[in-house]
């Protein structure tokens, strides 16, 4: 009962803030909206167990990735944030066309073969009793923590290079040249 | 070079001597200088040494006050000093002061102030109204509460208010007030001198233009009295 | 950017919406700001958080001293002149009451001399370790060495009410001397306070002069070279922080200033540092000038023979002292009445501000409020 | 426990995937895209989550490894892409989508 | 579903309670400790209502603050964002409550088996309570953000840039600990501190520093309260904030100085362990309260003393000197780990660090120091 009260209420939210996020003008709107869809969706990965992932999700999204946002907007745009452009492009038709029509046909069989559905190998409707014992006893973190180190090492190795390439990356294309840095303090 | 941060531990070092000591400085002399306010319920406004806990001194100045030799409960009009010459208003920086002269029934000026307001919004507690006074009678009060719930009457001091008796002025400035009795006393003295060596070289004129009248006379009956009267001033 | 600029400008400006301009935040600190030292305005354009442009914006106080002045009895505007700098009412009256002796030759006496040094020079007391305590306020310390400041600071001013009566409008000096001889035991006191003060500095140089903060926050901010200084007209502290030695006490040795013997220190760099720094060293010659004046102080009268009604022939004088801020002087031409022809003020506090955007431009905002704060203005002589 | 199976979360993701793409194809400002992009991200992840938890294989962690890696890389991701939008606003004043149609400004 | 809310309510109630009780009193503490520090007295006349009797130390202090909050009137200026505007102190507020709840903060009663009573422990506390704080960052950008005020937004914008800066040192200087304990739960981290506190290892005193350091730029404490730089931006973000709102952010941000400095007191004091713990278990939260008020002193003290930075200096801080000493002290603290040996490790350790932090302060303080001046005669 309370877990499906608190599933209808986080997905409403997600939904509701992924909407805004992608249909606000107000672009500082837009990213609060989209920080609600984060928070909304690190209460469904609780829902789902996975307790690390959604603290995980609210330090990077909400933490690094909405501030980063928010720089964005403020160094671009005008600080109010408004964006005052035509909201569509020209194409607006074709592409709302494909937004519906890309989760349709995803949720199509789900919903036509709803008899069936339990009859797929993979999906467990019940949800796997083995992994609720285990994630509220044993210790996930730990776990993890584990996995990561021995199994998925090299990934992860992989993944630090990766984030050092981006670190130094955006650092060095965000990097204003020093032309424009010094011709800006002596105005003729 | 010393280690990031150690100029800062020195200055924490004294502000946690100044704490630490803040509760031990009884006198309230080296590390804990407020002055409490002065309550005005726990003592009477003219009472100095009662009120030892402001800064007030025997100089101190806020607003002028006027003076009246009266002792008691005689009427101070009596005695005001103040002879309505009008020579603080005019002189007055911030012009605050407002005199109107008070003549009696005939319309003769009888040398008091019938009207002596201050603009308590406006005067400035310079003293330059004091100085310029030749009668000795504006001084300055050293009452600090002045403020009231009144906007505008009562913030106009009149006259009635700002009289004050030379004995309040004794306690509160004893010094300044006995310098300036003094002074006044020798004035008198010396202006006395002066009068009774001028009525006595009057007399001695008067005697001697009589004899001169009576020598003149005998010799010639006319005379013009005015002329030897001049008296040195 | 230099100060020859202004002079090719043309008198009108044109208004360009060029797209370097088009970024920057246009920011208007004050007239009611908690740094603007009173209702001071600059209008700062920034970019970031980087000064561009700068516009100090004053008149806010203004209150007609000059001109009313001019309206009224020499001796009328002695009280005037406390309300210039409202930190240094003492200097103020010495510098108004050096023009008037100049106008009628009036003697002061040997005593009455002594003690104008001696409350100039707690009056640079006063000043100094207010401006140390604000300084360090606009560097965002809590009030602490403010507050350690003004504990000295009432010390002092209880002092000058023991003198004059009052705390800060002292009103006390006059043409040809003193209102009034300083009360009994008045100068044992000062002696106590002046024996005791190095210890107050000593806390203070313990407190503020090593701390990392302050040095990265004021060191190499707002330099202001001996040349340009001397263009602007620059007076005071902050001039000697630059290193220029000029110093009206050994310069013109009014008063009687070449009786003591003192130093004056010079700064280098000519940043915030050195402005802060210079102020604080000058509180220790103070100190040896007020021990020398204590030791020597004669007794005797304290006012000259002036005239009671001061009504002097036509005459043009400028009298000027080294104020705590610099230059202070007060221009008068008397027209053989009782009121001046012209009164002039030549407040050190507005002539230094002129080079504020030349110091602020290129710092970030809080460096401008910082060498705004190390100019040491009071509105009360800025706007007059 | 009852009664909420993988079909809720595969049909909230599907939603959520469907948001993003409206995003992506409708908005001209390249901020608004980017947000769009960081919703496909996370409907990715929640797939990721919700077929491990109801998957057979729970004890493996493979969903929540796949998801932190997917959260770093996107992570970076933004950025690298908020770093371009800077770089871009720069050069051309503008981050109007339909506006960027050459590669270097005339 | 009825029953799970009292219980959770029941669990969490308290520490609210408490925690926003005690920030009624440290305003009064600091108020108090800032005034002795400046040689003030700081406030001790505040009437009881409708008696005559004034002389109450000034404890009332708080309680005549709150009422003026209360009645005073809420003015959102004219073209702000009027929700986000309402939603931001809010949003400031509940973060730090949510966190406090994640501190292994003994409810100071206790069950039936004489168990300790935490209101959320969870496996991955001090993950989440990073998480969480970090949404305090929006939190304040919002509020600067919808004043529409540019003090405000450069109070805001500020205020994320550094909160932003020194998230990682904090972050990694806690690590250490994690490290060493090996478990992000809270619990356990005070439970591997029951004999030896972390603070009295060299990695430990020096993770501490670091994160006491962060942690005041994480709250916008002096010396790094650059976002509230009164006489730079006046009152930076909540400028335009007044009343009840403007009380909310205050009590908000005195709730996250608990959370962070009951963080400290977690990592690296031993939480509520100390003396006479053992026997009666009731006084382990009165330890860590006291642990976390002893922190709050040095917190009001550096308040009293220090000016603060720059922003350039600030940002400069974080990267240039905390982050390479938290980094190095993570290697330092591995080394310790392994080898074991305290007489060995405890010199060389401080050796490491010491050194470190000598060469880092060098680059930092280019062109900087005291200096003699020359005098003219």
């Amino acid at each position: 009962m309370i877990e499906q009260v608190a599933f209808y209420i986080l997905s409403a939210v997600a939904v509701l803030g992924a909407l805004l996020a992608v249909s606000r003008r107000n672009l500082v709107h837009g990213v609060f909206a989209l920080l609600l869809f984060f928070a909304a969706l690190s209460g469904l990965f609780v829902m789902l167990l996975a307790d690390y992932v959604a603290a995980v999700q609210v330090l990077v999204y909400i933490g690094a990735v909405g501030i980063l946002l928010l720089f964005t907007i403020m160094l671009t745009e005008h600080v109010t944030g408004d964006d005052l452009r035509r909201l569509g492009v020209r194409g607006w038709f074709w592409g709302l066309l494909l937004a519906v029509a890309v989760p349709a046909v995803l949720i199509l069989p789900a919903v036509l073969n709803e008899k069936s559905a339990k009859a797929a190998p993979i999906v467990v409707a019940q949800g796997n009793p083995a992994l609720a014992n285990n994630a509220t006893q044993a210790n996930t973190v730990k776990a993890l923590g584990k996995v990561l180190m021995e199994k998925y090492v090299v990934p992860l190795e992989v993944l630090a290079l990766l984030l050092t390439a981006a670190l130094i990356g955006a650092v060095a294309v965000a990097h204003a040249p020093e032309k424009d840095a010094s011709g800006k303090d002596t105005p003729a | 070079m010393k280690l990031l941060g150690s100029g800062i531990f020195k200055g924490m070092a004294v502000t946690l001597e100044n704490f630490v000591r803040s509760y031990f400085d009884r006198d309230r002399k080296h590390h804990l200088f407020t002055k409490e306010y002065a309550w005005k319920s726990d003592a009477p406004a003219d009472q100095l040494p009662a009120r030892a806990d402001t800064t007030v001194t025997t100089r101190s100045r806020n607003f002028p006050m006027l003076l009246h030799d009266g002792k008691g409960s005689e009427d101070p009009m009596a005695s005001i000093r103040c002879v309505a010459c009008q020579i603080c208003e005019r002189e007055c920086p911030p012009q605050c002061i407002f005199i109107e002269k008070e003549y009696d029934a005939n319309g003769k000026f009888v040398k008091r102030p019938v009207i002596f307001d201050i603009d308590i919004s406006v005067c400035m507690s310079c003293q330059i109204c004091v100085e310029v006074c030749p009668f000795d009678a504006i001084v300055m009060n050293s009452e600090f509460e002045l403020s009231n719930n009144d906007r505008f009457n009562g913030l106009l001091v009149r006259r009635d208010a700002l009289l004050k008796s030379n004995d309040y002025y004794h306690r509160i400035h004893p010094e300044e007030a006995q310098e300036r009795d003094d002074r006044m006393a020798r004035e008198k003295a010396e202006k006395e001198a002066k009068q009774a060596a001028a009525d006595a070289a009057k007399k001695k004129a008067a005697e001697l233009a009589a004899e001169k009248a009576a020598e003149l006379a005998a010799a010639k009956p006319k005379v013009d009295p005015a002329a030897p009267t001049a008296t040195p001033q | 950017m230099s100060t020859a600029a202004p002079i090719a400008a043309p008198p009108y400006k044109l208004v360009r919406h060029d797209e370097a301009e088009a970024g920057l935040l246009e920011v208007s600190m004050g007239p009611h700001h908690p740094s603007t030292h009173g209702v001071f305005r600059m209008d700062v354009k920034l970019d970031g958080e980087t000064v561009v442009r700068l516009k100090p914006v004053f008149g806010y106080l203004h209150r007609n001293h000059e001109k009313l002045a001019e309206g009224m009895s020499y001796l009328s505007s002695m009280p005037f002149t406390d309300r210039l700098d409202y930190f240094n009412s003492m200097a103020n009256n010495w510098a108004y009451a050096l023009a008037a002796e100049k106008l009628v030759d009036v003697p002061v006496p040997e005593r009455a001399q002594y003690l104008r040094v001696i409350m100039a020079e707690l009056t640079r007391l006063v000043n100094h370790t207010s401006l140390v305590g604000f300084f360090l306020n606009d560097l965002g310390a809590l009030g602490t060495p403010l507050l350690y400041a003004f504990r000295e600071r009432e010390r002092i001013l209880d002092l000058f009410e023991q003198a004059s009566g009052a705390r800060m409008m002292c009103n006390y000096f006059r043409f040809g001397g003193l209102r009034c001889d300083v009360p009994a035991g008045w100068l044992d006191r000062t002696r106590a306070l002046v024996g005791g003060f190095p210890k107050f500095l000593d806390e203070f140089e313990k407190l503020l002069c090593e701390n990392e903060i302050i040095l990265a926050r004021t060191q190499h901010v707002g330099v202001l070279s001996g040349a340009q200084a001397i263009n602007a007209g620059i007076t005071g502290p902050m001039l000697r922080a630059s290193g220029v030695n000029y110093d009206l006490r050994k310069v013109d040795a009014y008063g009687i200033y070449d009786r003591f013997s003192f130093r004056v220190p010079l700064g280098a760099a000519g940043d915030c540092y050195d402005r802060f720094m210079i102020r604080m060293l000058e509180m220790r010659e103070s100190l040896k000038i007020l021990e020398q004046a204590l030791r020597d102080i004669p007794e005797g009268p304290v006012m000259g023979n002036a005239p009671r009604v001061f009504k002097p022939a036509a005459a043009e004088v400028y009298g000027r002292v080294e104020s705590p801020k610099g230059e202070l002087g007060f221009y008068l031409i008397a027209d053989g009445t009782t009121k001046p022809y012209r009164y002039r003020v030549r407040p050190p506090s507005l002539i230094n501000l002129t080079v504020l955007e030349d110091l602020c431009v290129g710092h970030s905002i809080a460096d401008a409020v910082v060498i705004l704060g190390s100019i040491d203005i009071v509105l009360g002589e800025v706007d007059r | 426990m009852s009664n909420l199976t993988l079909e809720h979360y595969l049909i909230l993701s599907a939603v959520l995937l469907g948001i993003g793409l409206l995003g992506v194809f409708t908005r001209r400002n390249v901020i608004v895209v980017l947000f769009s992009i960081e919703i496909l991200f996370n409907a990715a992840n929640l797939n990721f989550i919700a077929f491990w938890r109801f998957g057979d294989q729970p004890e493996a962690l493979m969903g929540p490894i796949f998801a932190l890696f997917a959260i770093a890389v996107a992570a970076a991701e933004v950025a690298v892409g908020l770093a371009l939008v800077i770089a871009v606003y720069r050069h051309f004043k503008t981050v109007d989508l339909e506006k960027l149609d050459t590669l270097k400004e005339e | 579903m009825i029953d799970t809310l009292i219980h959770i309510l029941a669990l969490t109630a308290p520490v609210a309670m408490i925690f926003a009780s005690l920030f009624a009193f440290t305003t009064w503490l600091e108020r108090k400790i800032l005034a002795r520090i400046q040689n003030r007295i700081g406030p001790n006349y505040i009437n009881i209502p409708f008696t005559k009797f004034r002389k109450t130390f000034g404890l009332l202090q708080p309680a005549a603050d709150g009422f003026k909050m209360l009645v005073k009137e809420d003015i959102v200026p004219h073209g702000a964002d009027r929700f986000l505007h309402l939603l931001a102190p809010i949003l400031a507020l509940v973060p730090a409550m949510m966190v406090l709840c994640l501190l292994p903060f003994d409810l100071p009663f206790a069950n039936e088996s004489m168990k300790r009573i935490h209101a959320a422990a969870l496996d991955n506390a001090v993950l989440l309570f990073f998480g969480i704080t970090s949404i305090n960052t929006l939190a304040v950008f919002m509020a600067g953000w919808a004043s529409r005020n540019k003090y405000s937004l450069l109070g805001g914008m500020r205020a994320v840039a550094q909160m932003v800066s020194y998230e990682i040192p904090l972050v990694l200087s806690a690590a250490v600990v994690i490290m060493a304990v090996g478990s992000l739960s809270a619990q356990k981290i005070v439970a591997a501190q029951s004999t030896h506190w972390f603070i009295f290892t060299p990695w430990g005193l020096a993770a501490f520093f670091i994160f006491f350091i962060a942690s005041l730029a994480e709250t916008n404490r002096s010396p790094f309260d650059l976002p509230e730089a009164e006489s730079e931006i006046i009152a930076g973000y909540f400028t335009e904030y007044s009343g009840f709102k403007f009380a909310l952010f205050f009590l908000g941000e005195y709730l996250s100085i608990f959370a962070i400095n009951g963080l400290a007191v977690t990592l690296f004091f031993g939480g509520g362990n100390g003396p006479w713990v053992q026997a009666h278990p009731w006084l382990s939260c009165v330890w860590f309260l006291a642990k976390i008020f002893g922190l709050i002193f040095i917190i009001i003290w550096l308040r009293g003393t220090v000016p603060r930075l720059r922003v350039d200096q600030l940002m400069a801080f974080a990267w240039k000197f905390l982050m390479p000493l938290s980094i190095l002290n993570l290697f330092v603290a591995a080394v310790a780990l392994k080898v074991q040996q305290p007489w060995l490790t405890w010199p060389l350790c401080a050796l490491v660090l010491y050194a470190a932090a000598h060469g880092l302060s060098r680059l930092q303080q280019k062109n900087v120091g005291p200096r003699t001046y020359q005098y003219a005669e």
